[in-house]
């Protein structure tokens, strides 16, 4: 795989404004994307694995601010693009398939609708274009365009919402697509299948993708690479073999061992014990020590700088700190 | 998309244009004012049917101005005066009266008046039973302007109700004689009352009358009325146009009053009110008698309220100067000797027995007296009755009317302090004047008129002891009213006792004036004695007139002329108008004819006149501009944060 | 959905489900006109008694002819039970007759009564109806752009309070400050004298003059409600995922405002607009009593002090239909609006 | 095992009215179609199916909350239909739920406290306030939620979805209970916690006896529960059972083609094996209307081994091999 | 009850209840601005209404000049009217406080007549489903269907009252539908939660589960209906007694109203203006209050505030 660095985040900061202080959603994260790979990111609910793709896109919510750090995407800083340079990059080149898929299409207008009005944001006027442009795509995602273009989206089942919604995210062919749990909800067949999907797109289109989910299991079918969030912080990231292989950071371990799944020994299983941290009030030092087997007394002090132990993987503890 | 662009610029240039047309509404009114007009009020409003036929309930009246009488009626002197009839002859012997009508009179629509009209009228009078036919058995026509009546019952009343009274001629010969035919035809009273049906059915096209107005048309907001050209006496009118803008509220015709929107009117006025419109330099108020009153009356059904002590009581207790003041300090004078004889006739009828009145000056040791004597105990404030309840009255006035709710307000509030109970209850008045309450006799005090619009004393006594809107005494105030009145006992400068009902009846036929005073006088003995009403206050008419538009009549000199306004005070306005009493005030009206720019004349006009006229007066350029943009700057003031937001 | 298969088989649902609305409608006129039927009858006061005390205080008639005329004029009047007036005044409710007022012009049908007045309420509530909606539309939407705001908490207090102001003290000070002390508009009434009715310039001109204070006050009191409900709608709809989608997707925002913020806003607002629209001939006594306006609510305050018992009975009758047909245009009206509806969730 | 099963569900049907739109036509939802087992005496059986095929119906007909069309519910033996007035109270205290939603499963306006006491008051468990301090202590003791006196007085939104979870776990052990019904009882909760849930309602087997219908989605949890607590899977698909074995066995040797998609199709956290797997296609992806399921086996418009009796034929569960039941024409011999 | 036998859990209630229902709603209205003046403002016209009428002498005529302007405008400032006199010299504050009482009373039983009404009618249409729902949707349907102010209008004439608490209920009789729908909405949605159906698993008693698990959760919303009802009883009744069909009773501020607009001119004259604001004030002020109180009120209920201060 090329080497080229698409996207690379750098120190980035993300709070969220509430009425007991600022809330670092995404605290201090730095990575990069090479091009044409898939990018896993895993973590619990409230690690700000959303939160950091939606700063990625510059779309937060209301009260949340980009606090510090610099996203660069193709060495220009996104952070620093005015409103209306940031829409051209965005769907055209950096495009999004939110979460769930229920509700993130307008009830009430046609499905076609959502295509025409997302080309003509992004100056393409010509219907029929986008339209053939469209039926493309959805052939390729096994969807019926004639019966699914024409109709509303609660006439449409959950997994053809998430197929109609990777369609859309595609019209411009971007070179980053970022899938923000596109998997959850859905049911297990249909979980696959859009699994399948994504990767046969992948194939074809040689495209980077960032994968953003809960679910560990998924990571390791689809992913190339993998980062793992935890509370805000990245705790681990790197090739996906190496880091499923073995896991450093005693999150990932734990984290590993507390999916039941199919293939594991059930006897080996066992729950992380405690529970998240208050955000607003982060635990000093590392903000996982609290909940860790393996923390000393410095864990609780100072908290751990990222350690790439070998090229491309990187580990924020202090077990692996040569300090 | 664009939908949200287009719905607020309509809302915008709806306002815009409202608010432009609005502004520019007084400077076209200006324009017109080259004709002359007057303002009054009305009080019709125009819905389908039946507005214009003058039989039927609710249609539009507009007597002295569009109707006439065959007699103008001078109250203040009990005079009548020449109108449609030219001269009359009463002919007691041969018990008839014959009326000569005046030539060069035509309706409306250009038929002729004559002889045959007041007929057809009469006739049609006769089929609702009017007042007259007690009075008379026939109407003849005897030439084309001469009519005579045959009397059946010889009375002093006759020239009220032959001249005045019933003496409205509204139905021309051309239109309603084929009714006035039938009922002369008629034979049973199913037939009769057939014919009542299909008259109140008709519909005519127009108001039809032969006054100097000609009805034009009726709005949802105004009457308009057009000088008629063929008037009799029309060189001397000077007034083309009368709109009548429909007010039914006191407060509304004061807003109008301030704003000098009308010429001639009559609503009551509180105090303050009043002040401030003497105030306006356009605005003179005269005050006139309206002849009537209000009164408490006592039901004698209530056992307490038939003992005399206990009425006595009630009637020193009441402040009568406060109760007046808190009707309408400015309307409403206290009465000096409630007997029932009207403050401007006072010295006239009851002058010579005055010492021998009791004017019942507010005297509440008395009226603790009396309670005690009549078996009444007071314990911690509160009267019990002789049985050791309560005593506790039930008072009753209609509600809508706000002059005497004030009043009986204040009694009650004066009766509690002394220690009765008071309860006040305000029924809708036109429940109040039905079976329902007044009418049916259920209270124990209630409010009724005094006086009754006349100053002969007859119509007064005859309200007091006879009937009310034609329901017997005996319904309203107890089934034994009558019984007290019977045999009289008379005292003061009267001695032997007399039957109230009968000398009320005998003041209505004697015609000698020594023997109308004799009996007036012992009537109003027996009313401040006996105290079957208790008269409170008489109210007083103000007659508002704009001298800045129409000069008047001095009232110092023409008293009598305004005092006519009581109970009509169009027919007042329509008599000075045809009489050259009301003329259009140079000043204003050859100033706005002249000069050419309508817009310079109101400016001018504003600044010659006072400068409260200035504050108020209708729009002048410069200020157009002004008031054009308050609305639509507001609504831009409303609508420029959300464009802005939106814009980020 | 196979309904294009047979289009006959697609649309019987559709006049299955209309037949049994329009009966649930009827069966709810039948009963709310009993109600108002009854409830009028029981009021006190004999339409007759107050008809003969006009005639003999206006007219000088003596009490019995005043009587006799009273009935010969009334004769539409049923005598007879309460049951009996009440099923004859169904079965003349059936044939479209209202009776006949008592109170203007003795023997006027209510029905022409109503043809009058009804177009001059459509006219100002009708319209202030529809102001107030854009307006308050306009403002919801903006508070909701800056919900938690100190703006927008000022204002929410603000309509919250002007809401709850009452309409008669609103119109009354418009009246005394714009129609008496500046003379902006006209007082009273729904046109002047010297324009002729129809359809021409002088007369439109004069007609929103004088609806001018009327729609006034009408929307100052009702813009608040608008303006909280919408604002409260936005508020949810701008949570909701696709808005934060279509951002992302770049769509301009006037887009976003209008097809995905204002349509779906608006529509939970729609059903209670249409209710408000079946109200208008109710809710204006009263303004129309104040400004002398010759609408609905004017002629039902006057039926009450007049105890024109089938006046009344015709003004409930006209509002009552008024709103179960409104409610009934906005039940069908929402299904082809809202897709959600219109092909069955 | 000898004992009578504590629950016994024989042949439920439950069919639910639905509106079709807003145009009227009532039809009917065969939410569950014939549905039989037993949950042994302290024992687990687990239900797992994907969303739709009518596991949460079964769990709220045996709790009583939906009424059955058609078929038995055995309680200890006796048809709980046919229960006395009291008997069929007791029944219903025996037999409590644990909601999937740990959100909308507490009171939002109560504290734990409130929440906690209300049933030991109902039932005459506790009785004066000091009785249910103690006693609401002791479960939260028991559920893992120690110390209790720093829960006892916070309401739900105090608290994090695990604890909710058991403070739900708390209220419905509070009454005694044999069986819980467990729907869905992990699926909200964060993904590190999940297998303490778990772990809390085994140890309760243990220690209280408690029996579980337990009811899920996820064959990694069902396996996870089923085989440590020794009890079996069930498979329903569109009202029915399909499969039903011992829990390792379900997973290590699926037979009917509707288990082996579904079990080939669940990701594997590992992942070279992962891209090895070859998932088994089905012919359709879309679920049949439940309001109009196909005739015969109800899979066999998206099976890829249907043959012509599976379109007319209703396959039966049989065992085809010991404890293992299948219902599919092709292990019907 | 049962609590008694033990002295020290039944002090604990009594603490308990205090801490619950007075100082956490105080705390929790305190924090809240205009909670606090809403509050204020409510309870200084519950005061007025309550004591004002010991304190302030009975409204009497002819005792100052008539039409004397609000003394604020003169020096030195009467203490005596501070609001000025009528046009029959009656203190304007008196009358005030004397019109307190009756229009608290009307807005406090129209409040709790629509408010028991509606609950009562929402609770059991909406708990009770089935042919109870269709019959009590079905009546309260058609009432709302007759329009409100011309029904109050007339029931007003033929119940004929002079009682407060009549003429709250009359207004009550039309307000008490909208309650009752949104209640039953509420339940029906409430119904749908799981503590509902878990309460009903755990054998817990019908009442128990409407007033223990259900009401808590709907009693902000009826308590803020409750103000609304009020508030809209008092411009309902103000309003009528305006028109004048409502019988006049002797001091009340739609009276007082009536009497300054039509007796004493208040709209068409400067001296009379003070008499015409001062009821529209009163009227005004105290909306404002309410309106500002039910702010307070849903946090009052609210399980997330309460804890917060607590």
């Amino acid at each position: 795989m090329g080497n080229e660095r698409i996207l690379e985040v750098k120190n980035l900061v993300v709070h969220y404004l509430t009425a007991r202080g600022p809330l670092p959603a995404v605290n201090d994260v730095s990575f990069s994307i090479e091009k044409g790979r898939i990018v896993g990111v895993v973590g619990e609910s409230g690690s700000g694995k959303t939160t950091l793709a939606l700063a990625i896109l510059r779309q937060l919510p209301r009260l949340t601010r980009i606090y510090k750090g610099s996203v660069m995407f193709h060495g220009i800083d996104l952070v620093k693009l005015s409103e209306k340079e940031m829409n051209e990059i965005r769907w055209k080149k950096i495009s999004y398939v939110p979460q769930a898929a229920l509700n993130a299409l307008n009830p009430t207008i046609k499905i076609i609708d959502h295509f025409i009005e997302t080309g003509n944001a992004h100056g393409i006027n010509d219907k029929k274009l986008i339209v053939e442009k469209a039926v493309e795509i959805m052939k390729m995602l096994n969807l019926e365009p004639e019966r699914v273009l024409y109709g509303y989206p609660h006439e449409l089942s959950g997994g053809m919402k998430q197929r109609v919604l990777i369609a859309l995210s595609m019209i411009f062919e971007p070179e980053l697509l970022i899938l923000d749990e596109p998997t959850t909800a859905l049911d297990l067949l249909t979980q696959r299948l859009i699994l399948d999907l994504i990767k046969d797109l992948h194939r074809r289109t040689h495209m980077t993708v960032m994968f953003i989910t809960h679910d560990i299991a998924t990571i390791a079918d689809i992913a190339d690479d993998v980062i793992v969030m935890y509370a805000g912080k990245l705790m681990e990231k790197g090739d996906v073999f190496t880091v499923f292989k073995n896991p450093h950071h005693p999150y990932t371990k734990a984290l590993m061992s507390s999916i039941p799944d199919l293939t594991g020994d059930i006897n080996k299983m066992r729950s992380i014990p405690g529970s998240l941290p208050d955000l607003i009030n982060p635990p000093s030092g590392c903000i996982f020590h609290p909940r860790c087997p393996y923390a000393f007394e410095k864990c609780k002090r100072e908290e751990p700088p990222a350690v790439e132990i070998k090229p491309g993987h990187v580990v924020s503890c202090w077990l692996y700190s040569k300090q | 998309m664009a939908g949200r662009k287009y719905v607020l610029a309509a809302i915008l240039m709806v306002l815009v244009v409202l608010s432009a047309t609005s502004a520019t509404l007084p400077l076209v009114k200006a324009e017109q004012k080259k004709e002359v007009v007057l303002y009054t009020h009305g009080w019709w409003q125009p819905y389908p049917r039946n507005r214009y036929n003058p039989f039927a309930p609710r249609h539009i009246g507009l007597t002295g101005l569009v109707k006439e009488r065959l007699a103008f009626w001078d109250k203040l002197n009990n005079k009548y005066e020449p109108w449609l009839a030219e001269s009359w002859e009463f002919k007691e012997n041969e018990k008839k009266v014959i009326i000569h009508l005046r030539k060069n009179v035509y309706w409306h629509d250009g038929q002729k008046f004559t002889a045959k009209d007041v007929w057809t009228t009469l006739m049609l009078y006769k089929l609702f039973n009017r007042p007259i036919w007690k009075y008379i058995s026939d109407v003849k026509v005897i030439d084309d302007y001469t009519v005579e009546y045959d009397v059946k019952e010889w009375s002093y009343l006759l020239p009220y109700y032959l001249l005045y009274r019933d003496a409205e001629i509204v139905a021309p010969y051309h239109i309603y004689g084929k009714f006035a035919e039938q009922v002369a035809k008629a034979q049973s009273e199913s037939e009769l009352n057939n014919i009542r049906t299909e008259l109140i059915k008709f519909e005519p096209k127009t108001v039809l009358g032969t006054g100097p107005f000609k009805f034009e048309k009726i709005t949802t907001s105004e009457v308009v009325l057009v000088k008629f050209d063929k008037y009799w006496n029309a060189d001397k009118i000077h007034i083309d146009k009368i709109v009548l803008p429909y007010i039914t509220a006191n407060e509304v015709g004061w807003l109008y009053y301030r704003s000098g929107q009308l010429d001639y009117d009559v609503f009551m006025m509180p105090p303050a009110v009043y002040d401030e419109i003497k105030k306006l330099p356009f605005a003179e108020v005269t005050k006139v008698y309206d002849l009537s009153g209000f009164a408490i009356v006592y039901n004698f059904k209530n056992p307490y309220l038939r003992d005399l002590r206990v009425r006595e009581a009630i009637a020193y207790v009441i402040d009568k100067q406060k109760v007046a003041q808190a009707a309408g300090g400015s309307a409403f004078e206290p009465v000096d000797y409630p007997t029932g004889i009207l403050k401007v006739v006072e010295d006239k009828w009851i002058g010579d027995i005055k010492s021998y009145l009791n004017p019942y000056n507010t005297n509440p040791s008395k009226a603790e007296e009396l309670l005690k004597e009549a078996g009444f105990t007071k314990k911690n404030g509160k009267w019990y009755t002789p049985d050791g309840k309560v005593f506790k009255l039930s008072f009753v006035v209609p509600g809508g009317w706000t002059d005497w709710v004030a009043a009986a307000k204040e009694i009650t509030d004066e009766l509690k302090n002394f220690g009765i109970d008071v309860e006040l209850r305000t029924p809708e008045s036109s429940s109040y004047w039905s079976e329902d309450w007044y009418l049916g006799g259920n209270y124990d005090l209630a409010f009724d008129f005094f006086g009754a619009w006349m100053t002969y004393p007859w119509a007064a006594f005859n309200r007091i002891f006879i009937e009310v809107n034609d329901r017997p005494k005996s319904q309203i105030q107890g089934q034994d009213f009558e019984k007290f009145f019977e045999n009289v006992k008379l005292g003061g400068p009267f001695s032997g006792t007399v039957n109230a009902m009968q000398l009320t009846e005998k003041l209505a036929v004697i015609w000698d004036p020594k023997e109308q005073k004799d009996t007036a006088q012992k009537l109003a003995w027996i009313v401040n004695h006996y105290l079957p009403i208790f008269p409170i206050a008489e109210k007083q008419l103000m007659i508002y007139y704009n001298v800045q538009h129409f000069k008047w009549p001095d009232p110092k000199t023409h008293f009598n002329l305004w005092q006519a306004a009581a109970g009509g005070h169009q027919e007042a306005l329509g008599w000075m108008i045809i009489n050259g009493y009301v003329q259009p005030n140079p000043s204003y009206w050859e100033a706005t004819s002249t000069t050419p720019t309508p817009t310079t004349v109101v400016k001018t006009e504003t600044q010659v006149k006072t400068e409260t006229v200035t504050k108020t007066a209708t729009a002048t350029g410069t200020s157009t501009s002004a008031k054009t943009c308050g609305p639509a700057v507001l609504v831009a003031l409303a609508i420029i944060p959300l464009l802005m937001r939106r814009r980020r | 959905m196979d309904g294009s298969s047979s289009a006959l088989k697609g649309y019987m649902p559709v006049l299955k489900w209309f037949t049994k609305r329009l009966l649930i409608a009827l069966i709810t006129i039948y009963f709310a006109v009993t109600l108002s039927f009854f409830v009028v009858k029981a009021m006190p006061g004999d339409p007759v008694q107050a008809l003969i005390q006009m005639f003999v205080s206006q007219y000088y008639m003596d009490y019995d002819s005043a009587k006799s005329l009273a009935e010969a004029a009334a004769p539409f009047i049923p005598k007879g039970s309460v049951l009996h007036q009440y099923i004859s005044y169904l079965i003349s409710f059936l044939h479209g007759n209202l009776g006949v007022s008592i109170s203007y012009s003795t023997g006027t049908p209510v029905k022409d009564l109503l043809i009058q007045s009804i177009p001059w309420t459509v006219l100002v509530v009708g319209s202030a109806l529809i102001i107030s909606f854009a307006i308050g539309i306009l403002i919801g939407t903006g508070m909701a752009y800056v919900h938690g705001s100190k703006i927008d908490s000022f204002l929410a207090v603000f309509f919250s309070v002007i809401r709850s102001i009452p309409e008669y003290v609103v119109a009354l000070v418009l009246l005394i400050v714009f129609g008496f002390h500046f003379k902006w508009f006209p007082t009273r009434g729904a046109y002047s004298p010297n324009v002729t009715p129809g359809f021409n310039l002088p007369f439109i001109k004069d007609v929103l003059k004088h609806a001018a204070l009327p729609i006034l006050s009408w929307v100052i009191v009702h813009v608040s409600g608008w303006a909280l409900s919408m604002r409260a709608s936005t508020v949810t709809v701008l949570g909701e995922d696709y808005i934060t989608y279509a951002k992302i997707r770049g769509l301009p925002s006037r887009r976003i405002l209008v097809s995905y913020i204002g349509k779906n806003a608006i529509l939970p607002l729609f059903t209670s607009f249409m209710l408000s629209i079946g109200f208008m001939f109710g809710g204006s006594v009263f303004i129309e009593y104040i400004f002398a306006y010759p609408g609905v609510g004017n002629l039902l305050y006057q039926a009450i002090t007049m105890r024109d018992t089938y006046l009344m009975l015709g003004v409930f009758n006209i509002i009552i239909v008024a709103v179960v047909i409104s409610a009934l245009i906005a039940d069908i009206l929402y299904g082809v609006i809202d897709p959600r509806i219109r092909r069955g969730a | 095992m000898l004992d009578t099963p504590i629950i016994e569900v024989r042949d439920l049907k439950v069919y639910f009215p639905v509106k079709k739109g807003i145009f009227g036509r009532t039809y009917y939802v065969k939410a569950v179609d014939g549905v039989s087992f037993e949950i042994p005496e302290e024992g687990i059986f687990t239900l797992v199916g994907e969303s739709g095929c009518g596991k949460t119906t079964v769990g709220r007909t045996i709790v009583g909350v939906v009424k059955p069309t058609a078929g038995k519910i055995l309680y200890k033996g006796k048809d709980t239909s046919k229960l006395s007035k009291e008997e069929y109270l007791e029944y219903r205290r025996n037999v409590q739920i644990v909601h999937q939603d740990p959100y909308s499963a507490l009171n939002p306006t109560k504290t734990v406290f409130q929440s906690l006491a209300a049933p030991l008051k109902r039932w005459g468990i506790a009785k004066s306030r000091n009785e249910l301090r103690e006693k609401v202590s002791e479960l939260l003791e028991l559920v893992g939620l120690n110390p209790p006196g720093e829960f006892i007085n916070k309401y739900p939104h105090q608290l994090s979805g695990g604890q909710r979870q058991r403070v739900v776990i708390a209220r419905a052990i509070s009454v005694n209970p044999d069986v819980i019904v467990a729907d869905e009882p992990i699926t909200m909760i964060d993904v590190s916690l999940r297998i303490g849930i778990l772990d809390l309602l085994l140890k309760l087997k243990e220690e209280v006896g408690t029996s579980y219908l337990f009811i899920t989605h996820d064959f990694g949890a069902a396996r996870y529960f089923s085989a440590k607590g020794g009890g079996s899977i069930a498979v329903m698909y569109l009202g029915k059972i399909v499969e039903v074995a011992a829990a390792e066995e379900v997973i290590q040797n699926p037979l009917h083609p509707y288990t082996k998609a579904l079990i080939s199709s669940v990701p594997v956290a590992d992942p070279e094996l992962s891209r090895k797997r070859k998932p088994l296609k089905l012919k359709s992806l879309d679920i049949p209307s439940p309001l109009n399921p196909p005739s015969g086996c109800k899979f066999h418009t998206r099976c890829p081994y249907s043959t012509d009796i599976c379109s007319k034929v209703e396959p039966e569960l049989k065992e085809v091999s010991p404890g293992h039941y299948v219902a599919c024409h092709l292990y019907q011999g | 009850m049962k609590m008694a036998q033990n002295g020290s859990s039944f002090s604990e209630l009594i603490r308990n209840a205090v801490e619950d229902w007075i100082i956490i709603p105080g705390k929790i209205i305190a924090r809240n601005k205009r909670g606090l003046v809403g509050l204020i403002i409510a309870l200084g016209y519950l005061f007025v209404g309550i004591v004002g009428t010991h304190i302030i002498q009975e409204p009497q005529s002819f005792t100052c000049i008539p039409y004397e302007p609000p003394s604020i405008l003169k020096w030195p400032p009467s203490f005596e009217h501070p609001l000025g006199c009528d046009y029959i010299g009656t203190d304007i504050l008196a009358q005030i406080v004397y019109g307190t009482p009756i229009v608290l009373q009307i807005a406090l039983t129209a409040g709790l007549i629509t408010t028991i009404i509606g609950v009562l009618v929402g609770l059991t249409a909406g708990f009770k489903g089935g042919m109870v729902d269709t019959v009590l949707t079905g009546i309260t349907q058609i009432i709302m269907t007759i329009p409100g102010l011309p029904l109050i209008i007339v029931l007003s004439t033929v119940i004929r009252t002079y009682q407060p608490w009549t003429i709250g209920a009359l207004i009550a009789i039309r307000w008490w539908t909208g309650l009752a729908m949104s209640i039953r909405s509420q339940v029906l949605s409430i119904k749908q939660r799981d503590f509902i159906e878990a309460a009903k698993v755990l054998g817990m008693k019908t009442h128990h589960i409407i007033l223990r698990e259900i009401m808590p959760n709907l009693i902000s919303y009826i308590a803020i209906n409750f103000v609304f009802a009020a508030v809209g009883a008092i411009y309902a009744s103000v309003g009528l007694y305006f028109l004048g069909v409502l019988p006049i009773s002797t001091y009340n501020w739609g009276v007082m109203l009536n009497m300054a607009y039509k007796q004493a001119g208040g709209g068409a004259s400067v001296a009379a203006l003070h008499y015409f604001l001062a009821p529209i004030l009163a009227i005004v002020l105290l909306q404002t209050g309410l309106i500002l109180l039910t702010y307070a009120l849903d946090e009052v209920f609210n399980p997330r505030i309460r804890t917060e201060v607590s």
